[in-house]
């Protein structure tokens, strides 16, 4: 009997209490999510796969001497894997369109202003009850702006770990809504002239020029904004490996075997920050709402800076791809794309919108290095 | 003698682990089958599966849906653990 | 003449002692039954290189500042390793033909049997002198029942990490001998006409239930046996990543890098654990023998459930298929196939003996948490 | 109110945020124009790309020079670095 | 304005050094190099742009905290990543022709004379005011003779730390060079007669010599020089993993994954230790030199071990295949082809020069197990 | 003068270095020698090699020796262990 007792106070249902239970709901929603709805699946499935194991009542699988927890403390508090990942993302990103038109890049800055207005707005929801985000919480939480999973995960994991769970959800989730969120942003503030512009062909960019250019905005990176330097450091070093032509065994190696196993040991840590007390609370709300908001604003902004873009070259720049400067890599290209055949069956804008969409990784990397450096402590 | 003490031990814990073992796993042929059951009734309801481009395509209901089912089931879920914490 | 008495005194030859000398030659037998008779290669190989390297005199590379005790402590102790590798098994592994009849998931329990009798066994070995083993050490040995190698290292890198080295060789060699163990048992307790019968073919698995079978093995696993989830949890990690099919990259990775890597650094630092006073004692001795005493135990309950399942089906099921309940898959299961062929040349077994199969891994992480949460610290 | 200056803070971090990553994406168009023009002069200097032998080639005066370069380089590096510390 | 000052004090440019500087221009002229001049790419690269990475102000990516710092504390420090690079060596290097014509492991050894040579040189430079090399440092920078990049990082992260950049700079710059250093020794040592010999064919090597070979290194390591085993060891291991023809799985991800991801890392890594008290120091001229001293040294040394051999063989030994003896796999085999057919075009030397080749990877690391033995604390 | 002690034991070193490296690899070659020697005569004796379902197989006298022999083997080494450390 006595083992029995021991036995049944060590089974799970003994144990769970109602936050373990309604986040293993949480967990299951993601993978469904995931899989059914294909958001950001990559992410998405560790992710709920990791909070619904780190929630099972005494296993403790994501506690200090559980597997998840040790790797999140060897990967994630360390920020050795996002900047894995932004290794990655530089080794699997072409650059071109943005060196073949630089000017993009204000369309990469503009969309940015999706992560400071929100930044204001989690400050401003202190003014209800039951929030109190300090500047650090409120820069973690603007961040989802930047539509970019690595940064946000980067600077969350410095500034906010107590949050780092539910910004990485919001992220990643707002990111798989792009093509819900963008569209009818990009036609309200957009005329049909406007959208039915047809831009110049890119020029084609030389073996040189692509070598060269991690240097420049690494040099330029070190030399103003050094709090951004590892990741934007690891993301030209991967774009290097990518472009430099003589390592394609390393290229390859962080195109594919680093990023995928540090995706899946990534998810899981991530996963394990989802547990009641941290996730549950009216501060996820808050950020969920503020995540939509900032996404909705970087869309705006970039939009706007489009038609500048459009005034200032005599209606050479097709405005819509002012909104892939909120990154989201490469789905808010593929929107821009999508809404611009819409009104012209024949106006492919996907290269067009690459320029920006790209400048906008560089652009929230930035931004993420001002936070760090004017609130990190 | 310690060892017989120790026999007896090990034999309680068998009958309790292959009692727990074909428990386990006997409440596990019950769900599967009743998983396989309700697959069999949902069967229609997961067809995305075969259009992969799907999220890329339009801002479809089902997308725009999950949205709100986002939200919605993040809220609930809040409500009720902040009540049960009363 | 300094030096060369410093380098004399640094020489193998005028360090070595017996033990040393005897386990690297155990070492050598290791890598010989790996290569020359297919012994389980995948880990016999760096096992018994690792037991080689362990053993040279001065160099300490399995000792605390050695490359392999570091990995040892990085990834046995944690027991980070295992999990990896139980991932990549639920990755690589097809649980069609036990959703396609879960019945059989009975046989694969029945088949832990062997665990528990060679528990007894275990502690009955302590009558003898030279045996002390206590109840951690007797479910350590016991689990090499279940016929699951990163089950059997997870167990006992848990309960009795100074008999881990033995336990782990145990487990492999006699997963290498299951073609030789089995038939014998399974001719002797079946008839010819239980042989013979063929099976109905396996009806088809929808994607659903592929999908949802990881979330209903880890969810009763959650409500009722928490000691177990580290193991069933990443097993259907692995297997959701696998059937998901939106996440190909990562159930690549899973299958293959990670596996491949983490399969290396495991095999070279339990390699590290065969040290002669750990080894060579009786007790390694006891534990070959219960080793072989699992087996045929486990063996000869699967049959017998199998027996009685024939028995509540009319003669519906095939009694052989339940000697692949101890899992060593897919090894039990090509047995199974054999054995049946031998009375039938056209009755295939395999498609029917992978159900059994895979319900023995399930079955012996069932187990191996029972062990953990009943006689665990 | 804590708030206000938070606010206050807040709408600064803004300011001089946005005035950082413009200035600082408009210095690299400045400076990937610069680069791109720099490039096209250059762009018959990396001719050894498109002969990926060219190491294991002969002795050349390219691989040769750049012996000569390595420690050029370095040692140049190491006497600035000297003379700035006196 | 306290936001603004703030931030122009977190600014690269207010907080750069001239090291600083200089170090990142060494870094991107390594980084030319081995895009323009194809220097040992694979480590260049890596290695160039660590060095950009490590030496921004304020970033601190390379220091404790940092994640490059964090990279070398645990794969440097340790020598665990020299180590993986040298399985994967072993797994990538087919030592056939050294099996077949064992003679040629004393041109391997008479290359090590450059190490030794070198060592003095290091030792008599403190003669020169501003140098102080210990015996230990002395070691570390001699193993550059030794052509071998993972030796010369595990030796030198072992007896000399602080010199690690410079020493893994020096090898590989050296290396890359051998095509430059190596002829005109050839042809200034050896009489036109020498050169034309045309060697007899490689006897075939069967597939049980190949499986045996690691163990008769690895257990002569054992037995007289367990200083050398971690190195020998991890050789031995990635080469049975490669002969073995059971482990196929292992034997790949030891020649892809590991050696690549361990590479990128390994490199940033070295690269973090290229700052300027450390590098711009003469010492590192001194190194420089001496570098280029051990390998012409250990060129004539082998070159004349060749002659011996082809007078004590009455001619059937080309010379040439001693400079091979360096290591430098497969530069300095392909250098010596290459030599032999400016000579006599039909004359095709690379099979016979890859057992000195291969010859010299086994010398240098028993040289340098002979360092650590003696000058390791 | 330090520098000549210091010179002196690298000299000792350098004798002591290359003595122990050829020493090594010419004791290698007789090694190899009799291993290559050896290897021709046992040659026949990995034919499992070409036949790599042989595990699988039946129950062949092959690796059927081999279970025993596993024990055996390590019976031999612990006996000769134990009487060793009397
Ligand atoms: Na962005
Ligand atoms: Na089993
Ligand atoms: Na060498």
């Amino acid at each position: 009997m006595d083992e029995l007792l021991k036995l049944w106070q060590s089974m799970g249902i003994a144990n769970m209490d109602w936050g373990q239970a309604l986040m293993i709901a949480v967990g299951c929603g993601l993978v469904y999510l995931a899989i059914a709805k294909k958001f950001e699946p990559l992410l998405l499935v560790p992710i709920g796969f990791g909070a619904i194991l780190s929630n099972i009542p005494i296993a403790g699988i994501g506690g200090p001497d559980g597997m998840i927890g040790m790797v999140y403390e060897v990967g994630v508090e360390t920020g050795v894997f996002p900047l894995l990942i932004f290794m990655g993302v530089g080794a699997l990103t072409d650059f071109g369109a943005l060196i073949a038109r630089p000017s993009t890049l204000l369309l990469g800055a503009a969309a940015q202003f999706g992560i400071f207005a929100t930044l204001i707005g989690a400050v401003a929801l202190n003014f209800i009850p039951g929030f109190d985000f300090t500047l650090q919480d409120a820069s973690a939480i603007a961040i989802i702006g930047g539509a970019d999973g690595p940064t946000a995960i980067f600077l969350a994991s410095r500034l906010a770990p107590d949050l780092l769970g539910a910004i990485a959800v919001a992220a990643y989730s707002y990111m798989a809504l792009v093509p819900i969120i963008q569209p009818p942003i990009m036609r309200l503030l957009t005329t049909k002239q406007e959208r039915v512009v047809v831009m110049q062909q890119l020029r084609p960019v030389s073996r040189l020029e692509r070598i060269l250019f991690p240097f420049v905005v690494l040099l330029l990176c070190a030399l103003v904004l050094p709090s951004a330097a590892p990741l934007i450091g690891m993301l030209t070093f991967g774009n290097l490996l990518r472009e430099s032509g003589v390592v394609e065994r390393l290229s390859r190696a962080a195109q594919n075997e680093i990023i995928n196993a540090v995706t899946i040991m990534l998810g899981l840590a991530i996963g394990s920050k989802l547990s009641a007390d941290k996730f549950l609370t009216v501060e996820t709300l808050g950020i969920l709402v503020l995540g939509a908001l900032a996404f909705s604003i970087g869309t705006t902004a970039g939009v706007l800076m489009g038609k500048i873009m459009y005034r200032a070259t005599g209606g050479k720049v097709n405005p819509l791809i002012g909104a892939a400067g909120v990154s989201a890599v490469p789905m808010a290209a593929r929107v821009v794309n999508r809404v611009g055949l819409d009104e012209n069956h024949h106006n492919f804008l996907l290269m067009h919108a690459m320029g920006p969409n790209v400048a906008g990784v560089i652009g929230s990397a930035v931004a993420a290095g001002v936070l760090l450096a004017l609130t990190g402590s | 003698m310690p060892e017989t003490s120790l026999i007896n031990e090990s034999l309680s814990l068998m009958a309790i682990g292959m009692g727990i073992v074909f428990s386990f796993l006997l409440l596990l042929v019950v769900l599967l089958r009743a998983m396989s059951w309700i697959a069999g009734r949902l069967s229609p309801g997961l067809p995305e599966a075969s259009a992969p481009s799907a999220a890329v395509s339009t801002g479809s209901d089902a997308v725009s849906a999950s949205n709100d089912e986002l939200i919605a089931v993040i809220s609930a879920a809040i409500a009720r653990y902040r009540s049960s914490r009363r």
